[in-house]
């Protein structure tokens, strides 16, 4: 049983390495996305793993999970929406054209 | 057992409709069309489109088929005549019929043909106009039957059937169910002499044989889906329940591939506008009437 | 009790219905601070009479919120409240005619009872809110004049300045709350030994940002750009105060090295603010340095381990500068500038107005019997009392001078040039609330002696500190009268009145402390972001709103590290220039680098943002792991 | 080594393999399409470990957003799938350094600590669902309506981002 729980664990903190690499490599904002959306997933898994193998009589972990998916939703919502307002303002999402915040 | 009785009675189904639709369509009744038609199929070469992304073009209409098929799997037709009876049934439904849509845009990205391309987007918007109200009148069925296993909505129906408990979720669900299905008047994505065809417009052969398969299970998976949310399943006087649960099947899906006859084919944005900006209120409407009505009137 | 809740709501209430109606904001505001004015004026008689008034409100657990009004407090808030009255008054005529003064009475009054709830918190959870409650309504004051160019983003250099010092604050009462376990000032002003000095240093952060010392002083001036009634508010009473008036609250927790710290910043910005002042070419931005440089004396007179000569020295300062700067608006007003080629003998056509300037300058000067000169000598005497620090003293002494020299600049340029006709549109109102800001800086020197009796705390002897204040003031006046600015100053000039004096240095004395600074700027600044990364990530994981405040902050952090350097590299490319000897050259080289290597940091781009986001986190949750296991 | 192990070994690594895929292929399409079927393999998982409203719901919710995905992809990048070899990355090494590192970090977390006892069952997906819905609609509504309000008000902003600003807004 132990060894369950080990291995959804490992399985969410491969899917966050991953998408950290994503997140930071991609220069591409929609790919940004993406990697941020795996991140989240690995602590989907994570949170999920937590409730079946330590806490199941716990309902409260399951609402966690409803949580994080939530947040997956807005954060699509909002990056698309950034995306659209910058492809429609540069005509493109690399984020290397991206430097307005250079002080 | 019943995993057998119910994939052959799909088929069955199937076939059923697929005479009915062709009858729909070209106007007179021959039985034994599409099986000549299924069989010039099999024998046609099945070609395949330049540059096309072949892992998509193999993939789209088998995972069309799939979804089509996971979708029936919790559809009772009798009691115990069940595939699986899952706790989450009616939201499994719509897991499984989700992957329509995906399927639609492997078999139209696949294909590297414009026609398809487009067709598989197309299917994208009306997905974003027709969703919610897939899943928003469920959820009240699901209110009402305090559960979301389709055996116990089927069983909360015994005393008054949701087509007159909730009609106007009825409504919503039923056009919603034929913009999934891309049944005419909505079926813009594969507008037949618009866009040749549309997301079949590449596929020849064997794999447009299993796209219109799935096209046809999906459309009896859909009607099996009304029939259990709001028809009363298997539940009717005289005949046994797997009887009424054909005749119900049969008869909506005969009625949803007729209608098209007698409309005109409907703009996407304006499919969108309409179910946005009416439908998903309505849908919130009949959510909050039917909440009241199951905590004052116990039926 | 109720009084205490009454100081604050008042203001707030007047503010929200100015807001919302939207119509007679005069009326409403001067209700506002009015009852506000008379419940501080209670609270302090009670406070007078028995100590230590407490209001605790529940907050968060174990933490409760706490409004204290002790005789300081009590001081304090009638101080705010009185000046905040006046300057509203004056503020009736001087927004006449403007068409959005309900916004900006809105605000105003908002600002004032933030500013009170400042002075008057009893726990550093309600100070933190208070904190941020100022920066922001200053960030929309400032801003008031939106759709002038320039304003915004001297709106947001302010803000953004304030707030990357303001790290400093957070950082320093987290040390507090952590280290006290309760959130109650008076109880954490109990430690001592090195969390004590760590505290201390913080809070110095946060007071420099907003006491606008050196090396963050130059959002100040720029603030100016705000309508002149904010600027007195600001800089008299409100704003500007908080730094000193937060470090005055725990002067008794600091230890001596934060004081000489305190002391050292103190000193030097009364010095180079005072520069810059007389170096301004126009009369507010003047107002602006002087107020920094008067800052830094109180600075200096906390570092002297005397903060009543400090507060006594705020309190008088509050009153003058109002005036000084409700004068200055009158000249705006009538010359449509405030640069000094244009205001050349405006106070000839309001002789008035001028008299009443000129009594505020003196005062600040320090003549006798005004209310600068007992306030100036305190600070004196403490600079000269002061244990073992001697050179507290010269600075004070130059900072002395300097105000003599640049006040009298100022009337200099008021008195001579030909007088122009002016048409009195609105005087009344202001000329009230001036009046009785003059007659406060004038008289409330008199008041000085009880109030130490009510705080119990006696001033070191004054004699020669008073000989010497009073020949550095009167030698400082007859300076500024009679010698121009350019051969007072030399070459120091044109770094002067380029504000570069602070970093860019025009001595050792400050050019050697600030490079070493910015040679160890880059580390510093890497630690900065990391912790202050990781601490806003914590308190909001996967809120959208507090993500974008902590890029903000970040954005802050870096901006105000990196523009200080490159103002060291141009400094130092300045002395180069003027041509002092070979050690210099190692120094500039060493900052110019240190400005581009931080430039390298603040590249604008997502991903190199993100990159240091992550390696934040890292090493926040490294921290978060490691501490349980070692202790 | 239960079956329950195999399966959740099989979807863990098809959720990783797929991950792997979002950065690797040039296809924008083949991307997010790799990315919904890793989300749908974590979806797999989750029924694995006998969560079946989660997964159920993992499984619908992310076909729907990964499809949106895709669509924006296309819309925005074009598919340089088709034009062959271009490179799309930035400051790689370091990415790939913080990547393993984090990875690493966090399996060192993962494997190092006691978990303490496993739980053996699990409640039924009836009462699962039933003891969600209470906890939702009971101790935890408060968090449950401010990430359903929290949801409204991303997409009342979204599409204030997104809508073209008519005449008399952009003057």
């Amino acid at each position: 049983m132990i060894l369950e729980l080990m291995i959804a664990l490992s399985v969410g903190t491969g899917l966050f390495g991953i998408g950290l690499y994503g997140a930071l490599s991609q220069t591409n904002l929609v790919m940004i996305i993406m990697g941020v959306e795996l991140i989240l997933a690995a602590a989907l898994v994570n949170l999920v793993a937590f409730w079946r193998y330590l806490h199941p009589d716990e309902p409260a972990g399951q609402m966690f999970v409803l949580i994080v998916m939530a947040v997956m939703a807005v954060e699509m919502a909002v990056g698309f929406a950034i995306a659209i307002a910058r492809f429609r303002v540069r005509g493109s999402v690399e984020m290397e054209e991206a430097r307005e915040l250079k002080g | 057992m019943s995993i057998l009785v119910v994939l052959l009675s799909l088929a069955a189904g199937a076939y059923a409709l697929a005479v009915i639709e062709r009858w729909a369509v070209h106007g007179h009744l021959s039985l034994t069309g599409p099986a000549w038609a299924a069989l010039a199929l099999m024998g046609r070469e099945s070609l395949l489109a330049h540059k096309s992304d072949r892992l998509f073009f193999e993939l789209g209409p088998v995972l069309l088929l799939v979804a089509g098929l996971m979708a029936v799997a919790v559809i009772p037709l009798a009691p115990g005549l069940i595939i699986t009876d899952l706790a989450t049934g009616a939201l499994f439904l719509n897991a499984a019929l989700a992957y329509v849509l995906v399927a639609l845009i492997m078999a139209g990205w696949g294909p590297n043909g414009a026609y398809a391309m487009i067709a598989g987007w197309r299917f994208l918007g009306q997905f974003i106009a027709y969703a919610m109200l897939i899943v928003m009148p469920i959820t009240a069925v699901a209110m009402r039957a305090e559960s979301l296993s389709t055996v116990e909505i089927v069983a909360s129906q015994a005393q008054l059937w949701n087509v007159l408990y909730q009609p106007v979720g009825f409504v919503l669900f039923v056009v919603a169910a034929m913009g999934l299905a891309w049944l005419p008047p909505l079926d813009l994505p594969d507008a037949t002499g618009e866009l040749a065809g549309g997301v079949e417009a590449e596929y020849t052969g064997v794999r447009l044989a299993v796209l219109r398969l799935a096209r046809m299970v999906i459309i009896l998976a859909l009607a099996g889906a009304t029939v259990t949310f709001y028809l009363g399943g298997w539940l009717g006087p005289w005949l046994p329940p797997w009887a009424w649960s054909a005749i119900k099947i049969l008869a909506v899906a005969a009625s949803m591939l007729s209608v098209g006859r007698y409309m005109p084919r409907i703009r996407e944005a304006r499919y969108l506008a309409l179910s946005w900006k009416l439908g998903i209120s309505l849908a919130l409407a009949n959510i909050f009437v039917v909440g009241v009505i199951a905590l004052v009137v116990p039926i | 009790m109720t009084m205490l809740a009454l100081i604050i709501l008042a203001p707030l209430m007047a503010g929200l219905a100015a807001l919302v109606l939207r119509r007679a904001p005069e009326a409403i505001a001067l209700v506002g601070v009015g009852i506000g004015f008379l419940a501080a004026t209670g609270t302090l008689a009670g406070a007078v009479a028995d100590d230590a008034v407490q209001l605790v409100l529940p907050g968060l657990p174990q933490m409760p919120l706490r409004l204290v009004a002790a005789p300081l407090t009590a001081v304090f808030s009638a101080m705010v409240a009185t000046v905040a009255a006046f300057v509203v008054v004056y503020a009736v005529g001087y927004m006449r005619s403007d068409p959005e003064r309900p916004r900006f009475f809105g605000i105003l009054l908002l600002f004032v009872a933030a500013m009170q709830t400042l002075v008057l918190a009893g726990d550093w959870i309600t100070v933190l809110a208070a904190w941020e409650l100022i920066g922001f309504s200053s960030y929309l004051l400032i801003g008031f004049w939106h759709r002038h160019d320039g304003v915004p983003s001297a709106a947001t250099r302010a803000f953004l300045y304030t707030r990357s010092a303001d790290l400093g604050l957070y950082l320093g009462i987290f040390v507090l709350i952590g280290w006290a376990g309760t959130s109650e000032i008076s109880a954490t002003l109990a430690i001592s030994g090195t969390p004590a000095l760590v505290a201390g240093l913080l809070l110095l952060i946060g007071a420099m940002g907003k006491s606008a010392q050196v090396p963050l002083q130059d959002w100040l001036q720029r603030a100016m750009a705000g309508p002149t009634p904010v600027s007195a508010l600001l800089h008299s009473a409100t704003l500007v105060a908080a730094g000193a008036i937060l470090l005055i609250r725990v002067t008794p927790m600091l230890p001596a090295g934060a004081l000489i710290a305190v002391g050292l910043v103190g000193g030097v910005t009364a010095v180079v603010a005072g520069l810059i002042a007389l170096a301004e070419r126009d009369l507010k931005r003047l107002l602006a340095a002087s107020t920094s440089s008067q800052y830094g004396l109180m600075l200096l007179a906390i570092g002297a381990g005397v903060p009543v000569a400090a507060l006594l020295h705020l309190i008088a300062h509050a009153a003058i500068k109002s005036t000084l700067f409700l004068g200055a608006g009158v000249f705006q007003h009538d010359r449509d500038s405030t640069d000094m080629d244009a205001v050349a003998g405006a106070g000839r056509a309001r002789p008035l107005v001028l008299a009443a300037f000129g009594i505020a300058a003196l005062a600040l000067a320090g003549i006798p019997p005004l209310a600068g000169f007992f306030s100036k000598d305190a600070i004196l005497a403490a600079a000269l009392a002061a244990p073992g620090v001697v050179w507290l003293a010269p600075l004070a002494l130059a900072g002395t001078v300097l105000t003599g020299a640049y006040m009298a600049r100022a009337l200099r340029v008021l008195w001579q040039g030909e007088a122009q006709p002016v048409l009195g549109k609105g005087m009344g109102w202001m000329g009230a609330g001036m009046a009785v800001l003059t007659a406060l800086a004038a008289g409330l020197g008199f008041a000085f002696t009880p109030l130490e009796h009510l705080l119990e705390a006696e001033l070191p002897p004054e004699g020669t500190a008073m000989i010497l204040g009073l020949l550095a003031a009167l030698s400082g006046l007859v300076l500024g009268w009679f010698i121009q600015p350019a051969r007072l100053m030399g070459p120091v000039l044109p770094m002067a009145q380029r504000g570069f004096a602070v970093a860019g240095g025009m001595d050792g004395l400050v050019l050697r402390p600030s490079l070493a600074f910015a040679a160890a700027c880059e580390g510093f600044e890497r630690r900065l972001l990391a912790s202050q990364l990781g601490l806003v990530r914590i308190l909001s994981l996967g809120t959208a709103s507090s993500a974008e405040r902590s890029d903000n902050r970040l954005y802050a952090a870096t901006l105000q590290v990196g523009r200080m350097n490159l103002r060291l590299g141009d400094g130092a490319e300045n002395t180069d220039t003027h041509g002092i000897d070979g050690l210099i050259f190692g120094l500039v080289a060493r900052t110019i680098a240190a400005g581009r290597r931080l430039r390298l940091l603040q590249s604008g781009l997502i991903h190199r943002e993100l990159a240091l986001t992550v390696m934040g986190i890292a090493v926040i949750a490294a921290v978060l792991l490691i501490l349980p296991m070692s202790s | 080594m239960t079956v329950q192990m195999i399966f959740l070994a099989f979807f863990g690594g098809a959720a990783v393999w797929f991950g792997v895929v979002v950065f690797r292929t040039h296809s924008m399409v083949r991307s997010a399409l790799a990315l919904l079927f890793s989300q749908t393999a974590i979806g797999a998982m989750f029924l694995v470990m006998q969560a079946e409203f989660l997964g159920v719901l993992q499984i619908m919710m992310m076909a729907t957003e990964m499809s949106v995905m895709a669509i924006f992809m296309v819309m925005f990048m074009m598919d340089p799938g088709g034009m062959g070899k271009m490179d799309m990355t930035h400051q790689k090494r370091l990415s790939l350094w913080v990547g393993v590192i984090g990875l690493l970090a966090a399996l060192l977390l993962v494997w190092l600590p006691d978990w303490g006892p496993v739980a053996q069952s699990v409640p039924g997906a009836h009462e699962q669902a039933a003891d969600l819905g209470r906890e939702l609609l009971g101790r935890s509504m408060l968090i449950f309506q401010s990430a359903g309000l929290t949801i409204l008000t991303a997409m009342v902003a979204a599409t204030m981002v997104a809508i073209v600003p008519n005449a008399e807004q952009r003057k």
